[in-house]
C-alpha cells in the first residue's frame, strides 16, 4: 500500500474532496499545516499602515492511504483538482505503508482502505 | 426646561444604542466562516464610523430638519447647524443635540443589519458608497415621515414606537433586494455553519442590553411609560428566545443555542414599533399586564422561524444570515401587532383590541410605504453601482475569504508557536520588511495567491 | 412622585444587572473545557429568557405580591396585573414596573449562578424544569422573607442590602445541594483547565460593571446612599482580586489570571449584603472611610481561596466551578459581616462596631433560614426530577461534549480552511442536505458517532 | 443640594469609565501574539483592582484633598476619611463620593494605556510595583495640577476637559520612556500582527462606549454641556476611525479593520481636552456645529498614523502598540487643539478662532509641563527598579511566551479533543495530582520546558 | 524502526494513552486531524432548524515510533482501546522508518524511543 | 529521496527554520502537535491555587522531504538549531519517500524539492 501525502492550497481542498469521491475514494483524512517554499504571502499591519511579506502561509495536507494499483491514479485527480499554475499550488509525496489495520474490527491489509 | 433626569437616562440610551452595532458585529461575525469573520465585523464596526459623519454632515437634517412638504427635511442643519445645547424642537426635557445623538443611533443600526445579507461577498469600496446612499436616500426619508414630521406620523398617523417600520422594516427589504440583487455565495453551495457560537451570544447580548435603550429610551423621559417599555421589550426578547428555543428542538431533536439567540432577536424586532403601547389585554380591564407582549414574543419567532426555513430553501436567494426573515418578517409583524394590541391607557391610542380596527389599517398603509420605498430604491441604488463599480468580489477572492482578500488580515493570525489557536505551526518570518506599498486601485492578489516571488 | 433621576437610575441598574448573566455566561464559559463550551454558555443566557417569563408571570406576584403570613406572596399579580406606571409600593419615586423589572434580573442571575455546580454533565430538558421550579419554590419564598414584606425583613429585622442571602447564599447552597445528588463528572478524573483565559476576563468584567447596578441600584434612589453602595462595591472587588492575586502566587509560584477574576467575584459578593451599610470605621468617628469594605473584600478571597482548595480535594464533592465555595462561602462572609460593620450614620443600624451585637444574631438567623431552606427544598427538587426525567446525559456524550452531543452545534466550527482555528484541515461538505427531522424524544447519537450512515 | 439627574448620570458614567480598562484589556490583548495574549489582559485588568486600591488609600487624597502650594494634595483624606455622602467640593450637585469614584476610574485607565508599550517582555512583580509607584508620583500630581485646585488648572488656566494632559499626553510621555529603558523584545524581529481582530474591535468598542462616561460625564451634570461633550466625542471618533482607514488603505491597497479601530481610539483621544469647550466655528455665527469636531478627529488620525508609522522605523524603540503615537501625539494634538477651537459660547473660554491665541500658550505650558514631568519621573521610577527587582523577563521565558512563564495559564488551552481551538491533539492527563507548590521568589522554570522530571 | 500513524475517536485518545502507558510506551505525539470514510455526521443549522449530514468528522492521529518488534504488541493495544465497534473507529497504519535522533543528545537508533 | 520528520519545541522552529534557509532548503512544511516522553508540564488551577504535573506538551512537527544525499547535513542542521540540552528537545525521524510531485506543474522527482 502506498501513503499519499498532498500539500495543498486550502482553497482547493473542497475541489480535490470531490474528484477523489466521484473516483470512488472516500477514506481520507486532512490537517492543517503552513508551509514554504518559492512562495511568498503578505501581512499587514493596520496601524502604520506597512504590509510585510512573509514567508510561512496555511496549506491542508491531504493524506490518503491506497492500493499500490491506485497510486497513479490518486496523484492525477489531486494535481488536476489542486491546481491553479501559480505558485504555491504544493506538492505530492508518495511512500511505502507495510500494513493497514481497521479499528472497529482489527481487520488488516488492503481491504480495510 | 431641561430635566436632569430625563436627560441622563437619554444620554446613557444612546450610549446603549451605540454598543448594539458593535454587538451586531458580533452577533454576524460569530454567525459566517472564520475567513470572513474579520470582515463581517468590519461591516458594522466601519458603519458606527460612517454614519456617524453622514448623519452630522446631512443625515440628521434630511430626517428631522424643518419639514419639506411631509417627505423630506430641508439642509439648513447641515453640519448640526443650529442644533444646540437648548431643549426642543423635539424635546423639551432635553437638549437637542441629545435627541440628535440619540437618533443617530437609530441611523447607524440601520444600514449595519443589511450587511448579514452580502455577508461574504460585497466588495468593501463598493459597500462604504452603497452604505452612505442608503442612509441619505432610503433611512433619512423614511425617519422623516415616521418621526421629522412627514406624512405617516402627522397625517396617517401610524404607529411606531422605537422603530419597527423605519428601522428593521426599511433595513429586512432592503436586505432582500440587496440579496437579489448582489447574488449568491459562489463555490460550492454549502450550509454556513457558525464558526463561533460564544461570539454570537457574545453579540446577542449587547443587542438586548442595548435594546433597553432603543426602546425605553424612546419614551425621551424618564418615566413610567419608559417603564413600560422596557419591561415589554424585555418580556417580548425573552418570549421570543423560549419559542425559537421550542422550534429548533421540535425540528432537530436538540435545542439550539444560536436558535435561542435569534429568537431573542425576533422577539425584540417585533416589540420595538408597540413597546411603549401595548401592556394591558384585555383593554376593558384597565389593568397592565404582561400578555400583550408574551404574544408578540412568541409569534414573532413562529413567523421568524418557519421564514428562515422557507427562504432557505429557495435557492436563487442567498440572505446569507436571514436578515430579511428576522427583521423584515418580524418588523412587519410587529408593526401589525401594535395596531391590535395598542391601548389609550398604556401609550394614548387605542387599537383593535380597544375596538378600534383603523388603527390597522393606518399601520398596513405605513408598511407598504416602507415596503415600497425601501426595496424599490435599494434595488435603484446597487443597480446603478453595480455599472459604476462592481458589487462583489472576484470568485477567487471569495474562496480564498474575504479578511484575507479584502483586509489583508486574517480574524485569528497563526503567526506564532504557542499563538493562536489557528496556528498550526508555522512562524512566519517578515523576510523583505516592508512591501512596496500598492496604490488602491491595483487589483492586488489574494495574500494565499501571489505572482511569482511578489 | 415618580422622580425622574431615580427611575433613570433604576431604569439603567436594572440593564446592568441584566447583562451580568450573559456575563456570568462567560465566566463559566471560559472555565470549562471547550467541548462544553456553548452548553455552558448557554445554561445562563436561556436562564434570562426563561426567568424573565417565569418572573411576569407568576414568580414576581409570589415573592412581592400581597403578603400571605410573611411567608409568600399571592397570586393577585399573575401576569403583572395591576403592577403599572405609577410609583409604589415598593417605592414612591419609581414607577412599580421599574422596581418590578430590577427585581426581575436578580431572580434571573440567582439560578444562573447555580449551573457553574452541574456543569458539563446536567440534561439540558431536565435543567429547564428544575430551574422553573427552583425560581419557584425556592428564590421566590426567600426574596419574600427578606425584601417582600415577609418575616425575616420585616420580623428579624436581618439586614441584607443586595441579595448576599436571597442571591448568594441561597444560590451557592443549591449550587452545593446540586453538586452532591448529581454526581461528579465521568471519565478520567482530571484537573478542569481553563479553555479561555481572555473570555473569562470578558465574564468577570461583565460582573464587575453590571455589579454597580446590582448594588447602588439597591438603593432605589440616585443618592448619598447609592454612592456609598458605589464604591464600597469597587472597593471590595478590588480588595478580593488582589487577595486571591496574592494567594495563588503564593501557592504556585505564578499571579493567576483567573485567579484575579475569581477573587473579584468574590469580593463583590461579600460586599452584596453590606455595600449599602458600612462604609465607616470605627463607628465613634463618624466618619466615612473604606475600611470597613476593604477588610470584606480581603476576608472574602482569603475564605474563598481556602474553601475552593480544600473542596477540591474532597473526591466525591464536584461543584464544577466553585459555585458553593465562592457564592456560598462568600456570601456567608458577607452576611455576617454586615451585622459586624453595619453603622447607622451610613445605612440607618448599628452592629457589632458600633455596640449592637444583637445584629449578628440576626444576621445569622436569617443566614440558617436560607441555607436549610435552599438546601433541602433544591435536594428535593432534583430527586424528584432524578425518578422523572433523569439528571446526567450519558457517559459517552459527556466524553464528546456537551456541545455536539446536546445543542449539535460545537462552540468552534472546523468547517472552513482560512475558518476558526478549531478547524483542523477538513472541509465539510453537506452531502445529503436537511436530514429528516428527529423528534425530540428520540435519543440521538453523538454526531461524531452515528450508527450506520446515519 | 443633590440633584439625582446628575448624580444617576456620573454613577453611570463612572461604571461606563470603568468598563474602559477591560475593553484596554481586550484592544491590547488582541494586538499582541498569542502566547502573550493572557498576560496582557492581565495588565490592564489587574490594575483596576490595583489603582482602585490605591486610589481610595492614598491616592485620591493626593490628587484631589486640600491643596498644598498647588503642587499637590495632602493625605487629610486618607483611606476616605471625610469623603461622604454629600455634595461637594467639587460638585454641588452630587455625593463626593460619586466624585471619587468618578476620577478614580481616570486613575485607573491611565496607568493602564501605558502597558502597551511594555506588552511582551515586563516583568509581572516590578509592573505591579511600577504601577503603584507612577499613580502616586506622577498620576496624581498631575491631576492636582489640573483638577485638583493646582497651578496649571487655578494660575495657568490651561484647559483640559476630560483629561487630555492627566490621561493622555501623561501616559503617552510614559510610554515613551518605558519604551526606552526596558527596551526592545528579543528574539527575531518581527512585526507583531493581532492574534485575534475581533478582539481588538471588541475592546475598542468597550472605549467608545465608555468615553461617552469619560468626556460627557466630566460635565459631572446632566444638561446640554454633557450633550455637547457626548456629541463632539462621537464624532471626532467616527472621524478618527474613517481617517486611519483611508490612509491604511492608501498604503497598503486594503482597508484595515485594526486601522479603523485604532483611528477611532486617536479620535476620541484627540477630542478629551476639548470635548466640552468646542462645538461652533466660525465663532462669529454663534452657532453649534460638528466642524471643529470633525477636523479634530481627522487631524488626530493623520498625526497618530504617520506617528506610528516613522517611530515603527526607529529600530531602537519598542513601543510595542504605539501607545506613545496614539496616545501621545492625539493628545498633545488635542490638548493644541483645544487652545485653537474653544468658544466662550460653547465652554466659557475663547481660543485662538475667536481671536483669543493667549490661550494657546496655556494650552502649550500645560502640554510642557505633564511632558516634562511624566518622562522624567517615569525614567526615574523605571531606573530604579532596574537596579532593585530588575525589570524584564528571561530572553527564554519570553520566547515562549508570558501566559505560560509568568502566570502558568495559556490564553488558550490545548487540553481537551473537541476542546478549544488551539488544542492540537493532545489530551493532557494529571500525572501526579498537585506539583509540590512553590515558593514565590523561586524562579520557576517555564511550563514548556522544565528540569529533568520537574 | 517503524511508524505506527493511528486515527481514532477524539473521545478515545484517553483510553489508547493510558493503555500504552501501562505498557510501558511513553513517546509519543498527536495531531488533530479531520477524516471521512463510511461515517457520517451531523451539524445543525439554529436558524432554520434544520440539520445537514456532512462529511468530515474530527478524529486524533496518534504517531508512535516503535522497534520492529513492537510493532504487533502496539497495534492490538490501541485497537483495544480505541474500538467500539461503530463506524468511524479509525485505522491505524504502519510504515518503515530507517532512522531515528535524539535532539537533545544527537543519539541515534532504537535507543532513542 | 528522505522524509525528515522533527518533532522539536515550538520555540526553536525559529532557529531551525534559518538554518535551513541559510542552508538552500527552503521548502518544508509545519504542523502543530502535542507530544509526551519523558518530559513534564506544569498547569496551573488559578482558583484553588494548585498547580498539576501533565503529560503532554505542545510541540511542533516540521516536515521536509530532500534527496537522499542532503539527508544526513539537515539532520544535523535540525539538531544544532533545535538543542537546548534540556529534557523535551524532540526527535527527528527519517523514512523514505518513493515519489514527489509538484502540483502546479505535474513534474516528478528530486527536481522537485
Ligand atoms: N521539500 C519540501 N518538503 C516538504 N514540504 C514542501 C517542500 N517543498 C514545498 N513544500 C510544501 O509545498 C508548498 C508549496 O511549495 P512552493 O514551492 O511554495 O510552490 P510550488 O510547489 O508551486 O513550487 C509549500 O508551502 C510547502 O508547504
Ligand atoms: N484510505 C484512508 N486513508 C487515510 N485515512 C483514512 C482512510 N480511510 C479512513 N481513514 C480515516 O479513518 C477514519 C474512520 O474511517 P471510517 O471508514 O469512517 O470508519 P471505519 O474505519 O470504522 O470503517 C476516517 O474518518 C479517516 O480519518
Ligand atoms: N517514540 C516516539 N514516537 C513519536 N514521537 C515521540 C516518541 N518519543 C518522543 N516523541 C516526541 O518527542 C518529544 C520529546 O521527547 P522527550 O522524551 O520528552 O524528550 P527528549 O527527546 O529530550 O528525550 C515528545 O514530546 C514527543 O512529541
Amino acid at each position: 500500500m502506498k501513503k499519499i501525502e498532498a500539500i495543498i492550497r486550502p482553497e482547493r481542498l473542497e475541489q480535490a474532496k470531490s474528484a477523489l469521491t466521484q473516483a470512488g475514494f472516500a477514506g481520507l483524512h486532512v490537517a492543517n499545516v503552513t508551509g514554504r517554499g518559492a512562495q511568498r504571502g503578505v501581512i499587514h499591519s493596520g496601524r502604520g499602515g506597512e504590509s510585510y511579506v512573509i514567508d510561512m502561509l496555511p496549506k491542508v495536507k491531504l493524506t490518503i492511504v491506497v492500493k499500490d494499483a491506485d497510486r497513479e491514479r490518486i496523484v492525477e485527480l489531486i494535481v488536476d483538482a489542486a491546481k491553479t499554475g501559480n505558485i504555491g499550488d504544493g506538492k505530492i509525496f508518495v511512500s511505502p505503508v507495510e500494513e493497514a489495520v481497521r479499528v472497529r474490527t482489527g481487520e488488516r491489509g488492503e481491504a480495510v482502505l | 426646561m431641561i430635566d436632569s433626569g430625563d436627560t441622563a437616562w437619554i444620554l446613557v440610551a444612546s450610549a446603549l444604542v451605540l454598543l448594539m452595532t458593535p454587538g451586531l458585529a458580533f452577533f454576524y461575525g460569530g454567525l459566517v466562516r472564520g475567513k470572513n469573520a474579520a470582515g463581517t465585523v468590519m461591516h458594522s464596526f466601519v458603519i458606527v464610523a460612517l454614519v456617524s459623519v453622514v448623519w452630522v454632515l446631512w443625515a440628521y437634517s434630511l430626517a428631522f430638519g424643518p419639514d419639506q412638504g411631509g417627505f423630506i427635511g430641508n439642509l439648513e442643519w447641515f453640519g448640526l447647524r443650529n442644533v444646540g445645547m437648548e431643549a426642543g424642537p423635539y424635546s423639551d426635557t432635553i437638549p437637542h443635540l441629545v435627541y440628535m445623538a440619540f437618533q443617530m443611533m437609530f441611523a447607524i443600526i440601520t444600514p449595519a443589519l443589511i450587511t448579514g445579507a452580502f455577508a461574504e461577498r460585497f466588495k468593501f469600496s463598493t459597500f462604504l458608497v452603497f452604505t452612505t446612499l442608503w442612509v441619505t436616500l432610503v433611512y433619512s426619508p423614511v425617519a422623516h415621515w415616521v418621526w421629522g414630521g412627514g406624512w405617516i406620523g402627522t397625517e396617517l398617523e401610524a404607529l411606531d414606537y422605537a422603530g419597527g417600520t423605519v428601522v428593521h422594516i426599511n433595513a429586512g427589504v432592503a436586505a432582500l433586494a440587496a440579496a437579489i440583487i448582489i447574488g449568491r455565495r459562489g463555490g460550492i453551495r454549502r450550509e454556513t455553519v457558525p464558526h463561533d457560537v460564544p461570539m454570537v451570544v457574545l453579540g446577542a447580548a449587547f443587542l438586548w442590553f442595548g435594546w433597553f435603550g432603543f426602546n425605553a429610551g424612546s419614551a425621551l423621559v424618564a418615566d413610567g411609560s419608559a417603564a413600560n417599555a422596557f419591561v415589554t421589550t424585555n418580556t417580548a426578547a425573552a418570549m421570543g428566545g423560549l419559542a425559537w428555543l421550542a422550534l429548533s428542538w421540535l425540528h432537530t431533536g436538540k435545542p439550539s443555542v444560536v436558535g435561542v439567540a435569534t429568537g431573542v432577536v425576533a422577539g425584540l424586532v417585533a416589540i420595538t414599533p408597540a413597546a411603549g403601547f401595548v401592556g394591558a389585554w384585555p383593554a376593558s380591564d384597565g389593568y397592565a399586564n404582561a400578555f400583550p407582549a408574551l404574544i408578540i414574543g412568541a409569534m414573532a419567532s413562529v413567523l421568524g422561524f418557519y421564514a428562515v426555513r422557507l427562504l432557505s430553501r429557495v435557492r436563487q436567494l442567498d440572505d446569507t444570515l436571514d436578515v430579511f426573515a428576522v427583521h423584515g418578517v418580524c418588523g412587519l409583524w410587529g408593526a401589525f401587532a401594535t395596531g391590535i394590541f395598542t391601548v389609550a391607557v398604556i401609550g394614548g391610542t387605542d387599537g383593535l383590541i380597544a375596538g378600534e380596527a383603523d388603527q390597522l389599517w393606518r399601520q398596513l398603509a405605513a408598511m407598504g410605504a416602507t415596503i415600497g420605498w425601501s426595496f424599490v430604491m435599494t434595488a435603484g441604488i446597487l443597480l446603478v453601482l453595480k455599472r459604476v463599480m462592481g458589487l462583489r468580489v472576484s470568485e477567487e477572492e471569495e474562496l480564498t475569504g474575504l479578511d484575507r482578500t479584502q483586509h489583508g488580515e486574517p480574524a485569528y493570525q497563526y503567526d506564532e508557536p504557542g499563538g493562536h489557536p489557528f496556528y498550526s505551526g508555522g512562524v512566519s518570518t517578515v523576510i523583505e520588511g516592508p512591501a512596496p506599498a500598492v496604490p488602491r486601485p491595483a487589483p492586488e492578489p489574494p495574500a494565499t495567491n501571489p505572482p511569482e516571488g511578489a
